[in-house]
């Protein structure tokens, strides 16, 4: 019972953050809406029994990538960027686009098949680094040092100033 | 000793979330309360010295932090999967070992070239 | 945790998606533009972990881990490029990005 | 013993939380006293020793001066984002210590005044037992920068903004160096339960994690000095360079928040170095864990805090503040290495003696 009022509150926390990050003037405002979602998304797979993947969620995004993003807003200064939304004859056309989408995957997810909740479920850390490092993810893992070392070389090359 | 426990182990954490940031707003409302606001121009200038400031503080500051700052996240990774690892390594044997080794090695690449193009000289 | 709870799960995931897409699509700044699609990562991410839950496996949680990987390679990069724009054009509206040539 | 209903536990876990906060509150105030104090002995001065006997109400007079200060917001600042920071500090520094342990279990004593269910229940004293705990912990040290870039960037000063960013960039690059060298202990214990990892070297002085992993207690110890912004790492603040760093602008309660962010910061590295290589409230010889049938336990870890606790001062009344450039090599091209190579080696050794 806590645990469904605990879920709609942070869902509805979520949402709305959401909204907020699109709708937020200063580019600012916006990550720090994006890091309540992130917080509260967090915080639902908690409840949705991963406490790994909620605490990493936070080391990772809002740990790490959201105080990148801060940085960059420092950096170039964003405040001063007049761009707020789009022309207005965008607006329809994006709304548009956004309710086929969410008609098509919502038909998708509606039509999913949800086991019923009699088997157990171990999501404990012990399990899920069991199942992450044994032979099925061996290659997605060593492939995943890669991507990193070249998201770290490609950014390294484009933001250090040309001589 | 929590498998019995009747709580879900992350209730505790959100009651302490509760009455720390319970805390530090009862606080900052107190002393709002009972402090005397007696603002002058001069007074709630921004603070250089004594001299009238000059500019805004919110220039721009040298790409050298974004750089620690992308090799930094790129490390944190890392350490979210070290983690689990560690948990694990004794299940996985020498085969979990070699993984983590060539996984950290072609980290250590993109570390060493961090390193030589002067991302890491201040 | 119920089905229904977990239907809702999913349910916000699709929200969650719908409402970054709109931003990609709408907005002009491109760091906010940016932050709609980690908002759209995220939403696949919940999806993963609901069905995880759902069918009683981990696989999903190790799949979204990666996810975040990926994410946070994308924003570096991304972000990265963005500076790189700023320094050619001084400027952070998408529009003005519109040629291949720096 | 009959096992708990919910409402019981939530009880017990809420009021063993207040009193954690409060504690940790209580040390903090003292801690400013004794801080001050032996540092004007290091330096043949004084120190406080005016208000009561021998200075000891020096706190309460300070707590008292704050609370009536003047409440202040700079014109050029970001209003809300200007009082939210102390606020974001404190909670983080505070929500840290939710999965340390703290020194074993403590049986209630069976008064009359107690309800029946609490007679003679042994309470473990940890707040929450969370299956990934150390992540956790790496987490809310993670959230910690948010505090120190909100108030440096909402001050609009450029003091403030430089602290700010130099405090954040020394933050995060000590904090991974802070979080692979506990990779050593999770190695060693195969768990991310703190308490599994203090159980771990119960049993004597040659089970600690500082002895058998004194490498990562070493990177430990650099990393943690500097995560807290201590000398000789206390570049943020730098006095003389910086006005103050990220507080420039801060008066008032506000101020004194963010001061007792960094004091709690400070408890709390102590403590969880206490826990991670000094074996927690284990005695370094067994036969000295209990006295006359007493469990010192709680003795031993107040005593091995303490203990590192007076070093971070010690080392602020003798040792000169490095330059930022150093401190960023130090960090990037020794600790973190290092770190990860003691990872990898100890990961090694371990496989080698359990073949």
């Amino acid at each position: 019972m806590a645990e469904t009022i605990l879920f709609y509150a942070l869902a509805i926390t979520a949402f709305s953050a959401a909204f907020a990050v699109v709708l937020q003037k200063s580019a600012l405002g916006s990550a720090f809406a994006l890091i309540v979602v992130l917080c509260s998304l967090s915080a639902i797979y908690g409840l949705l029994g991963s406490p790994i993947l909620a605490t990493l969620q936070i080391v990772i995004y809002a740990g790490a990538v959201m105080v990148l993003f801060l940085f960059v807003i420092m950096l170039l200064d964003v405040r001063r960027e007049k761009g707020g939304g789009g022309p207005r004859s965008f607006v329809p056309l994006a709304l548009l686009f956004a309710g086929l989408l969410v008609l098509q995957v919502g038909a998708v997810l509606v039509g999913s098949e949800l086991v019923p909740q009699s088997a157990p479920f171990d999501g404990s850390a012990k399990a899920f680094a069991r199942r992450l490092f044994s032979q099925d993810y061996v290659y997605v893992f060593e492939a995943t040092s890669v991507l990193i070392v070249a998201a770290l070389a490609g950014a390294l090359a484009l933001a250090r100033r040309r001589r | 000793m929590t498998a019995s426990s009747p709580l879900p182990s992350y209730v505790p954490i959100l009651v302490l979330g509760a009455i720390a940031a319970g805390f530090a707003i009862l606080t900052i409302l107190f002393s709002h309360l009972i402090g005397r606001p007696r603002s002058t121009p001069a007074k709630s200038a921004t603070y250089e010295c004594g001299m009238p400031p000059v500019g805004t503080a919110h220039a721009r500051f040298p790409v050298k932090f974004y750089l620690v700052c992308v090799i930094f996240i790129l490390f944190d990774v890392d350490a979210a999967f070290l983690y689990p690892w560690a948990l694990v390594f004794r299940e996985l044997g020498i085969f979990g070992l070699i993984e983590m080794a060539l996984f950290v090695c072609i980290l250590g690449g993109g570390f060493a070239y961090a390193w030589k193009t002067g991302a890491l000289d201040w | 945790m119920s089905e229904t709870l977990l239907r809702h799960a999913l349910a916000l995931s699709l929200a969650l998606f719908a409402v970054g897409a709109v931003g990609v699509l709408l907005r002009r700044n491109v760091i906010t533009v940016l932050m709609c699609i980690e908002l759209m990562l995220n939403a696949a991410n919940l999806a993963l972990v609901a069905f995880s839950r759902s069918w009683a496996a981990v696989d999903g949680h190790v799949m979204a881990l990666f996810v975040l990987t990926v994410a946070a390679s994308e924003a570096a990069v991304g972000l990265a490029i963005v500076i790189a724009l700023q320094r050619a054009r001084d400027t952070l509206d998408v529009d003005a990005f519109d040629e291949l040539r720096g | 013993m009959t096992a708990l209903t919910w409402p019981q536990e939530l009880a017990i876990r809420s009021a063993l939380a207040l009193t954690v906060v409060a504690f940790l509150l209580g040390l903090f105030s003292v801690m400013t006293y004794i801080e001050r104090r032996l540092l004007a002995f290091m330096q043949f001065r004084l120190g406080p020793n005016r208000t009561g006997p021998l200075g000891l109400f020096q706190p309460v007079a300070d707590g008292i001066k704050l609370f009536f200060k003047e409440e202040f917001v700079p014109q050029a600042a970001n209003r809300w984002a200007f009082i939210a920071a102390p606020a974001v500090a404190i909670t983080t520094a505070l929500m840290a210590v939710a999965v340390i342990p703290y020194g074993g279990a403590v049986t209630m004593p069976r008064f009359d005044l107690l309800p029946e269910w609490l007679r003679g229940r042994p309470i473990p004293l940890q707040i929450a037992h969370l299956d990934v705990g150390v992540l956790y912990l790496f987490a809310v040290s993670t959230l910690g920068v948010y505090g120190i870039v909100l108030a440096g960037w909402s001050a609009n000063n450029k003091w403030s903004l430089i602290g700010a960013l130099r405090s954040s960039a020394q933050m995060f690059s000590y904090e991974l160096a802070l979080g692979l060298s506990w990779v050593g202990p999770i190695l060693l214990a195969e768990s991310l339960r703190i308490e599994d990892i203090v159980a771990c070297q119960a049993g004597g002085i040659h089970r600690w994690n500082a002895i058998i992993q004194l490498p990562a207690f070493m990177i430990y110890l650099f990393a943690a000095t500097a995560e807290v912004g201590r000398l000789p790492f206390d570049l943020p603040e730098a006095e003389a360079e910086l006005v103050a760093g990220f507080h420039t602008e801060y008066a008032s309660m506000k101020f004194a928040l963010l001061q007792m962010a960094e004091y709690v910061n400070m408890i709390t590295v102590s403590v969880l170095a206490t826990d991670f290589f000094l074996g927690g409230w284990h005695a370094p010889l067994v036969s000295l864990q209990s006295a006359a049938g007493v469990n010192l336990g709680l003795l031993w870890f107040g005593g091995k805090t303490g203990a590192l606790l007076f070093l971070f001062i010690w080392l602020r009344g003798t040792l000169p503040r490095l330059r930022y450039d150093q401190l960023m090599r130090f960090g990037w091209k020794v600790l973190v290495p290092a770190a990860v190579m003691h990872i990898l080696g100890t990961a090694a050794v371990i496989l080698w003696l359990t073949r």
